[in-house]
């Protein structure tokens, strides 16, 4: 199973199809508008904190989570607001969580890095790189101890490849044979850090033989043959109850966060995987198939564009948390002593 | 009254609780062939089977991040950490996600996670196997932290620990494992919350927990061939403290000496003596004391490990000293 | 004099130890490519090459860890944990390894490591990055704790630091690298490890560290303008513990409030206010108070997470509280 | 390579190698002779806490060591009696550890599980597993930056490989080519726990493929196996100053600590290794090869006896630290505030 067997071409023979790729790519263009948005209203001050955005990586997330059922859970990192979209998250809750709404999917506690919504089976936003492994360890663990047929996607970064608990946690999911897909979303940097500078193997995939776990590497800006990667990997992962670690090649387009001046890359680098964007690969790929023509691409950044619109008029107007509510969610309410305390 | 040890009331508390809930599951490091480290759980693996009785790899981080995980998907995981010593490798999921989830969720997600350690030293085991960090444990916003010091808490805490929606860390002293005593049958419902007054007196309050309750109730016995009464508490619940239970006593002792087997520097002893000074300044007739281990890697050395604890003696000494320096201002 | 921000202060401490020092190296997540998460070695790589400017992978206990092992192998490492919520990673490797390896080889094997770390909330990061957890590391025997809250202490703590057999653990509050100061050259020898009086005053004592140190400062001023005299105490080293200064000013001023960033229950200002109940009882007017922060997992949220922090007016209205409320017995 | 290409007859041919082999035997022997006198007097309770013998597993630090240079450095965990002694430590100083003894390596700060000995190379002695990894990457990566031709072997078991911090120190050691030989002493259990139990891929040597790390496995219970995997193993990491990871297959024929009743393994188990004990199988060699005869062996056995014998007698006059002296050596003398204090 490698990258290059996947279909990257469209569906359009298939019914269904069609739709079914405009959907995909409404959603990348969604989250692209979306992230595009947040970086302005950071700008105004409006949201604060770090920001991680995801641009030039939709891909990956959207095409990963088109393949997911609807019960299966997604644990996601700091750079996740295309998961919480693709996933069915509204732009409203999200854009409000990052204006620190109460309106917002966390209530306004967690901000960009700690998204979650439990009803679109989002299990966060986790910002300790590779902190979110052992969690999704242990909702494969309770699905399989309930025989419920559900698969936990587990997505982090390259960066997350060096921590110990990556080892930790993908020995115990092949040991006991967890519905784990472990999905490296390898954009090639830790922050300023380059995979060869933090790697001294890079080919992610291949540390699945180390745990005797069944690995592949999919094109990341080819959003179709990550669906079918994601949809092959999900299936076998669903039927064998054994993890699999799939490792998305891809990019990030702009800085690590909105502090970052960029001094370990340069220009020409950044403009070779551009050229890659996989919104403009699917739009042409789309284009030649006559599957969308002109009018249709418009109406989508057109929805796209109404959405997001909303999406900020609606985090503008959400309410506050009110500040006596300031120790709230520590502990369950009635919990015993020191319940809201 | 059933007599059992401090060991087999743990066993019994794992084994009621496996009985009775379904989703209850314990695992951590040689729970299972092994039967615990410290024979906790000898016995299980063949009454329960490997489904329920999981032994892990050495994998601290993963498998306590494994236990928050499988509580979030709706079972109720006792995780094992062999001794507090190793839970270091594990606090960063202790820290960030167990206690932290709910509140970054906006009260979504809950973590409905036991957490058992042996702790404490006094075994020559040496500095890398004698901690007694619970204090940190106890810094933390999100989580409970109980230690059973008696049998009956041993038995009847991890049921309470089990039903209580939040991440509860239950630390078991390893030097009382082979101690007996009587299980008291609870009368209501069991509250492991608060502290109890394990022995009463007026002059002067002694605040224990877990392992240094019988050295503390040994130094008030010490203390009353002198005509001194002790009153001694043990605190039982780390966090939440039962900060009114220690005031009360004061109010009425107007002397307090803290004993802790960790640290003295920012230890548990510390939260005690400033929480009295903050409430209970003017009932004080003297200094508050502290006795607590010495502020060394624990050494192996017999004598030098007692040198670094408190004993019964220590804690006397403490007391008297109090009651003759002491006068009210 | 010269002008520098607490960012270039570090920045010129690692240089100038660098320049001095061929054994002395940096490491850390982004130290050398990317200039630093907080831009504090921005430039070094260029001028001192990827051998001593070493990027690490994401891999705390690691790369930690070998910085312990090339301390003892004869360098004067400089390991750059790149916030203080990521050392939970590699607190195993501190307290076990750095802080034990001295005492259990009978004293054959000393650590001369630094770790710097940037600490603290107040940016709206959000639970898992703004974490206050200074109080863990000063409860360690085997380390020592430095936190500069000044322009010239993170000017000149590092090189103090470097030149101590001992692990130093160097915390930097991030909320204070963009700040301006004037580096005061030191007279003599420059000694880190004694509290520093930042302001005199009579009527109260306000204890505080690092990044807590200029919203005391501007505490006391809200309440000169009120005719209260307040005296700032900055702790400096917060392990070994200045007590004696402490101590000094309450026997002056008669009443003292702590000021720590921290979570409040078994913080920091437990043990300073655990100190004074215990040495100095005869000598307050009032009962300690603490300021602290709130027992919550930081929020995102601004006006939540300011409401979780210690500020001013906070700090303000805990001395007016004391000093009407509190009258001698 | 691999374990079969090793020399495992004795190397009588070769000028000086009798002497040498002889010197082999004698050291497994007074380590196993060591280990069984500790455990009669831990009955007598004169040595407390944990005592991890050994036993069974001598081959691997003996013949490893055997390989070493004077200047190369040893990190090793607590099952290290044969490690402290092989390296050249008195059977005096290191029991007088285990009694607590002043005279004890560790000044009787360490005990059984942190024998420390810097003018032998022995940098202790770890009891937290897999604890002594990083450590080990440091001095190594001390000895690269000085330029000095050392070698630091570190010991750790197959329990160790499954921490994260395995994962962490090997691929930063290769990234950063530091001159380490990883050995793992593969006894196939960690405490109760059986390999295939706690690791999803059990050829633990192959891990290092994960890491670009050259590797290869030797049997652990032919003392010259050992000593020629690790001499080609060391020199080559001193030739190219890259890391190396070597799997030596062992097993521990007693219990994993005095409190053990290892209801985890079957008597038939143990005894199909105990035909293999390391001693036996090279004291069979000699005896074949004709290089040792009986007079020879009982020799060596008297040698060993006397030299245990004393070292117990040596502990038991040692002095006891002075209890006054508790807080020394937490700081360095004169090392400013808090010193000693
Ligand atoms: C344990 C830990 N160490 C360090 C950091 C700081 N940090 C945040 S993101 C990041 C880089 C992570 O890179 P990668 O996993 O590749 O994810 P990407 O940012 O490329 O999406 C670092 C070092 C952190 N959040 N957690
Ligand atoms: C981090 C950590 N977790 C748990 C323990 C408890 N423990 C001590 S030895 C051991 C088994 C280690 O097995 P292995 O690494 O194979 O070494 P062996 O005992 O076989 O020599 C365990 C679990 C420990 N000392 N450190
Ligand atoms: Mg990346
Ligand atoms: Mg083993």
């Amino acid at each position: 199973m490698n990258a290059t067997a996947f279909r990257v071409l469209p569906a359009a023979p298939e019914p269904g199809a069609a739709e079914h790729d405009r959907a995909l790519l409404r959603t990348m263009l969604l989250v692209r508008r979306f992230e595009e948005r947040a970086a302005e209203v950071y700008q105004q001050g409006k949201i604060r904190g770090f920001l991680h955005l995801g641009v030039g990586q939709e891909g990956v997330a959207v095409g990963a989570i088109a393949a997911l059922d609807p019960e299966d859970r997604v644990v996601a990192a700091y750079r996740e607001h295309a998961h919480a979209l693709a996933r069915g998250v509204s732009a409203a809750a999200v854009m409000a969580e990052m204006y620190g709404k109460a309106t917002g999917c966390s209530r306004g506690r967690g901000g960009s890095m700690h998204l979650f919504d439990v009803a679109h089976g989002l299990y966060g936003g986790n910002a300790i790189v590779a902190g979110g492994l052992p969690l999704a360890c242990g909702l494969a663990l309770a699905d399989r101890m309930r025989k419920r047929p559900h698969v936990t996607v587990c997505f982090f970064g390259d960066g997350a490849v060096a921590e110990g608990v990556f080892h930790e946690s993908l020995n115990l999911a092949a040991l006991w044979g967890l519905p784990v897909l472990f999905l490296c979303e390898n954009n090639f940097y830790a922050m300023g850090t380059a995979l060869e500078r933090h790697q001294a193997m890079t080919d992610i995939h291949r540390k699945g033989d180390a745990y005797g776990m069944p690995h592949a590497a999919v094109d990341g800006m080819e959003v179709l043959a990550v669906e079918a990667a994601v949809g092959l990997a999900v299936s076998r992962v669903r039927e064998t109850s054994r993890p699999f670690l799939l490792e998305a090649r891809t990019y990030r387009f702009r800085a690590h966060s909105m502090y970052d001046p960029e001094l370990y890359r340069s220009r020409e680098e950044v403009d070779v995987w551009r050229a890659r964007d996989p919104i403009g690969l699917f739009s042409q790929r789309l284009r030649a198939a006559g599957a969308l023509d002109a009018a249709g691409f418009a109406a989508v950044e057109e929805e796209v564009a109404a959405e997001v619109a909303a999406a900020v008029a609606a985090a503008e107007a959400g309410p506050w948390e009110p500040v006596e509510h300031l120790l709230h969610d520590v502990l369950a309410p009635h919990a015993g002593p020191g319940a809201a305390a | 009254m059933t007599r059992l040890t401090y060991r087999e009331a743990v066993r019994e508390a794992i084994r009621e609780a496996l009985v009775e809930d379904d989703r209850v599951f314990l695992m951590g490091e040689d729970v299972g062939r092994y039967g615990g480290a410290y024979a906790c759980s000898k016995g299980l693996l063949a009454e329960f089977g490997p489904d329920r009785i999981r032994d892990t790899p050495l994998s601290e981080a993963a498998f306590v991040g494994a236990g928050i995980g499988a509580a979030i998907g709706g079972m109720r995981p006792i995780v094992e950490v062999m001794t507090i010593n190793f839970s270091l490798l594990a606090l960063d999921q202790i820290v960030n996600n167990a206690a932290a989830i709910r509140h970054m969720s906006g009260g979504q997600v809950g973590v409905p996670l036991v957490i058992r350690m042996a702790t404490g030293a006094g075994r020559q085991v040496a500095a890398q196997h004698s901690h007694s960090l619970e204090v940190w444990y106890a810094h933390v916003p999100g989580i409970k932290v109980l230690f059973p010091a008696t049998v009956t808490d041993a038995r009847f805490m991890l049921a309470a620990a089990l039903a209580d929606p939040d991440p509860v860390i239950l630390f078991e002293h390893a030097l009382l494992y082979p101690l007996a005593g009587e299980v008291e049958e609870p009368a209501g419902p069991f509250d492991p919350w608060h502290a109890a007054v394990r022995r009463a007196g007026d002059d002067v309050t002694l605040v224990a927990s877990g392992g240094s309750l019988g050295k503390t109730l040994a130094a008030a016995e010490l203390l009353a061939a002198e005509g001194i009464a002790a009153e001694v508490i043990d605190l039982r619940s780390l966090r939440p403290l039962d900060s009114d239970a220690i005031l009360r006593s004061v109010a009425k002792t107007h002397r307090a000496v803290i004993v802790d087997e960790g640290w003295r520097t920012c230890g548990l002893a510390a939260e005690i003596g400033a929480t009295i000074a903050e409430r209970a300044l003017y009932e004080l007739d003297a200094p508050i004391a502290r006795v607590c281990g010495a502020e060394v890697p624990v050494p192996y050395a017999k004598h030098l490990e007692e040198a670094a604890l408190p004993n019964p003696e220590r804690i006397a000494v403490a007391v008297r000293d109090l009651l003759d320096g002491g006068h009210g201002p």
